[in-house]
């Protein structure tokens, strides 16, 4: 095994490095930037049952050292992605995890179920900071009950292995990790965004449309650090780590608070050749903090 | 193509209140630039990229202008900018203005503020194509006019301030009828003013340039939506844009 | 009363603008660069039972636009602080706010009684981010049963009206603030850090001595601002907002989402200046954005 | 007094690996500094100041010294700074060594890495006084010696590295019973080699400068705690020391 693959459920990875759901598109643009097949795996954008057009604009905005964003999971529907967009990812030589969303279970069911039928994709990642609006709207990934109970659906549905992305914006978030890890889940992916807003002086009004939105980049590094570190001591599911990371030494730090591989998100933005600087970077990065591979630094931060 | 490219600035001087003017030598955005399309520059500090448009190209020269306004923290760091600093930038991003090449067209070009750069550099290429081109340009005040002589020598240009403080008073749209009969028009600037004229000019072959906050600039994030009239039911201003046939978006 | 001056239960401020609890010790140190009495009020260090030592160190860490700290509530004890520090300040022409901790209910009872002795201060800002020991550790400020009781019991003993001091680290802030509310608080004080940690590559060890620490600064003021903007719309207690406050925009941004006072922490690591020329620019800013007052623009943000 | 100041900068140099020396220009700080004082340096994008202890003084042009090894963000962001630049920092920040002003007077200096600057500043000011001056200045490698021509003027010098690739090889304690009697020393460096001279020197009159992470290097946010043996329980770096006395705190 090279000094940088990863194996993890359904994903033998050639390096650790995926581009983060939502950041990335279905990577058509970014391939104009370099190839694909360069990247551990590609998640793709959540999927969600039927198109959706999303929230109005506008949907970014910059914040200190990180951003907030309201996309509102636009999406042409778990079948044009499957026809369009997996068809064209599965040129690469690169693993596909498809994030996937939903109103109710039963959307989740129906997507989860609808990937299926491709070969093509090798593993799921369930989005549950979504709200659930048979209960009034509270984020599946907020209570541990409805976090385990979709959870399990989806297993029971799917034939891939199932990473659970955790919402950050909970009191316990350890609480939750158990909670997917009774209910079935093969991994956990952390953290989601945490709620944040601005307000736009000029116009008194949030600056994104949708009041509020979801808060990422290297502002919320500490929080994701930390998330994983304490669920990391307390429950035994390997975790694909994220929030802020923007170099080789983020993903170390990732790598030694307990995540098995990362996500790069919001980096991609103000770099589009992020990924594959990081995937170069890497190696050495493993190499002066005196780390011979990516295996070996997984979960080695010394916490006593 | 879009690139990251890294651009030299060789000059940059504020040329009207809050306005500054830079000029940047970069190969192959000069090489490959059409009116229209910006760049999304990139800054250290900042999570996200600045979109601004090209005002110039000079292609000998291996140079482009852009002209951007003081508005916020980003393009306060922008002007701080000095000659020899070597900015980053997505570009040529985006898609550019259809361009006539007969001289028997009139085309109409309406700016307003900082959205008539992109309008002279699309001028300009109409004019050395040989298209008569008629140009309304609206400020708030006489303190921003920007470009006046430069559009003189390549159209027929009325000036309009919302106080009356330098050319017209009042807005573009009340030249709109001023003006002699044209076959096209296209337009860039706030959305109110190009709501405006759009509403106006109804049935008129025209295109608009539109802005919008944008994340990754190149079509992956899906934030800078804009409702269409397609199967999807709408358009990137990013990378579909943000140039549009009038009636082809829901403004 | 002047543009700048608000009211609120036993605070009659001549501005907005107080320096954050811990981020300014008892204001001996500030005093050297400028004079207190131009302050709205002044919050002081953490007051416990009796004197606590505090954390090893190192007890900070820079992050992205923000940094950690767990400086463990370091102070000489109550008696201590009313004796030497509440005396100092006296002698400045501004209210003085009591920031009140404990690792009991009793203590914190035996804290906010101790300050019923000196006349020179105002109110009791009731830090519940602290670690309750007879309940297993959980902290006071993540659960709203336990909040709501500290919170009564210290309104119980005291004679100064008691702001509380939220904590964002849970999954539903507006439940807090309505537990505290019907357990009598007079004020709400928002947001207190959220937890986070870094781990320092060389020494694969977390940076801070403590492992987890407090996050502040820039990187959460939009998760200030969300959490006052839904704390206010459903919760009629005035609210001291903070969370990377920086300047006199970041203060309207604040007053906009709802807060009547602020409190500035992290920034005057930053700037030692930065409360006073916070104050001499609020003027101007209240000015460029249509306000004739700090009172006018407080909870005007519009959200339709 | 402490204070903020902006500090222009007048020289920027190279000095040794991962090294710069740099010369600022200020009237408050190059009046009131002391040796042993260290400048709490602001930087914009930076939370916290970077605490860099002063190393020559130049009262008669109001110039101070620092030397620093670049070996994260804010120090990388320093060393880009060019000629001509001002920097913000809060100084003279701290307390600085006790001094002796007698020619019977014999004082050891030893400074191990970049604790080896406020050792010159403070060896400097001695010799002057008359003192007599003996150091041994440990580093890494050949590679980071600094200062050795300047001290040679003012001191008998010792020149350690850990690998011998200069001077002796080895620890700076393995010198210490090799130079002559002293009445005092004064030590700044890694707290490991802190703790071996004190441990080797107990029982001698003895001030060491420590180090610890800051948040407002004036006092007030505790960051800076070192165990002590008063009242309180502890000392603050930042404004009881750096510069402490040998068996004042726990170490
Ligand atoms: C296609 C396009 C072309 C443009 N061309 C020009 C030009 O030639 N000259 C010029 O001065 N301006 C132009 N703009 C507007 C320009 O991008 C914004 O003024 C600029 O990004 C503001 O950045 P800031 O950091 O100063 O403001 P801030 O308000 O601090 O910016 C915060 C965030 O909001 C975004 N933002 C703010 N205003 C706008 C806006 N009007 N449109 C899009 N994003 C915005 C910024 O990009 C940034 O992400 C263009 C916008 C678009 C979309
Ligand atoms: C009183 C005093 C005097 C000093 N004098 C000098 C000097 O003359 N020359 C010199 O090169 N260095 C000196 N140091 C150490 C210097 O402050 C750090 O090397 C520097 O702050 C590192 O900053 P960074 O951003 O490059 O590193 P980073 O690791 O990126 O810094 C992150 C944070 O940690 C802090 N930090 C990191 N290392 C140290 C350290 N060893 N001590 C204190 N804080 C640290 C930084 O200040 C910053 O807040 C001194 C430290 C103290 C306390
Ligand atoms: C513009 C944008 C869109 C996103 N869309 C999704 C999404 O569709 N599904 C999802 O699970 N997470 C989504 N996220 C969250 C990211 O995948 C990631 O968890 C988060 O941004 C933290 O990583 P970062 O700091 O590297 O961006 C989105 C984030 C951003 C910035
Ligand atoms: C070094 C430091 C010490 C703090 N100590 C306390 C404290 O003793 N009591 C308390 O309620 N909050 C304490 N806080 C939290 C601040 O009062 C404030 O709520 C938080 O830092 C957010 O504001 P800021 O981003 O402006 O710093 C401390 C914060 C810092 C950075
Ligand atoms: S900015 Fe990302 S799609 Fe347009
Ligand atoms: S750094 Fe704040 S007390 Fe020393």
């Amino acid at each position: 095994m090279s000094e940088l693959a990863v194996a993890m459920p359904g994903l033998n990875l050639n390096n650790p490095i995926m581009p983060a759901s939502g950041c990335f598109g279905f990577g058509r643009e970014y391939s104009n930037y370099y190839d694909l097949s360069e990247l551990g795996a590609v998640i793709m954008k959540a999927a969600t049952g039927t198109a959706r057009l999303g929230n109005p604009t506008p949907r970014v905005a910059e914040t200190a050292s990180g951003m907030l964003n309201a996309i509102g999971l636009q999406n042409p529907g778990v079948d044009k992605i499957i026809e369009h967009e997996v068809q064209f990812l599965a040129a690469y030589n690169t693993p596909i995890i498809a994030n996937i969303a939903g109103s109710t279970i039963e959307e989740y069911e129906m997507v989860a179920a609808a990937f299926n039928k491709t070969d093509h994709v090798h593993a799921l990642e369930l989005n549950i900071s979504c709200p659930n609006v048979k209960e009034g709207g509270i984020q599946f990934g907020t209570n541990p009950v409805m976090a385990a109970k979709v959870t399990e659906r989806v297993k029971r549905v799917s034939k891939l292995p199932v990473y659970v992305k955790l919402s950050p914006n909970v009191t316990d978030i350890v609480a939750m990790a158990k909670a997917v890890e009774s209910a079935g889940a093969d991994g956990l992916s952390m953290i989601n965004t945490l709620t944040g807003m601005q307000i736009h002086l000029p116009s008194k009004r949030p600056l994104i449309a949708n009041k509020t939105g979801g808060l990422s980049g290297p502002a919320i590094k500490p929080i994701a650090i930390r998330m994983i570190y304490e669920v990391k001591q307390r429950v035994d599911l390997p975790i694909i780590g994220m929030g802020g990371i923007c170099n080789a030494e983020d993903v170390l730090e990732f790598l030694l608070a307990g995540a098995s591989a990362v996500a790069v998100g919001t980096a991609n933005f103000g770099n589009p050749l992020v990924c594959r600087e990081i995937i170069a970077d890497l190696p050495d990065v493993l190499n002066r903090f005196g780390f011979a591979s990516v295996q070996e630094a997984i979960g080695k931060a010394v916490f006593v | 193509m879009i690139k990251k490219e890294k651009l030299t600035i060789i000059a940059t001087e504020q040329i009207a209140k809050d306005t500054i003017e830079m000029k940047l030598k970069n190969i192959h955005v000069s090489e490959t630039v059409v009116p229209g399309q910006f760049l999304h520059i990139l800054m250290e500090g900042h999570t996200l990229g600045r979109p601004i448009s090209i005002a110039d190209i000079d292609k000998e020269n291996h140079i482009v202008t852009i002209l951007f306004k003081v508005i916020g923290a980003g393009t306060k760091r922008l002007a701080e900018y000095s000659v020899g600093q070597q900015i980053d930038a997505l570009g040529p991003s985006g898609n550019g203005f259809p361009l006539w090449q007969d001289e028997k067209v009139t085309v109409l070009l309406i700016g307003g503020g900082i959205g008539v750069p992109p309008m002279y550099c699309l001028g300009k290429q109409l004019a050395k194509q040989n298209v008569n081109v008629i140009a309304i340009l609206g400020f708030q005040t006489a303190e921003y006019v920007i470009y006046e002589e430069k559009f003189n020598q390549i159209a027929e240009t009325y000036i309009v301030t919302d106080d009356g403080s330098y050319g017209n008073k009042g807005f573009v749209t009340d030249l709109l009828d001023q003006v002699e009969e044209f076959d096209c028009y296209y337009t860039c600037g706030p959305l109110p003013m190009i709501q405006a004229i759009t509403g106006k000019l109804k049935g008129k072959d025209g295109y608009i340039s539109l802005e919008e906050r944008m994340g990754c600039g190149v079509g992956a994030c899906l934030a800078c939506m804009i409702p269409a009239n397609n199967e999807s039911g709408y358009k990137k201003i990013c990378s579909d844009g943000p140039v549009f046939r009038a009636e082809e978006v829901t403004i």
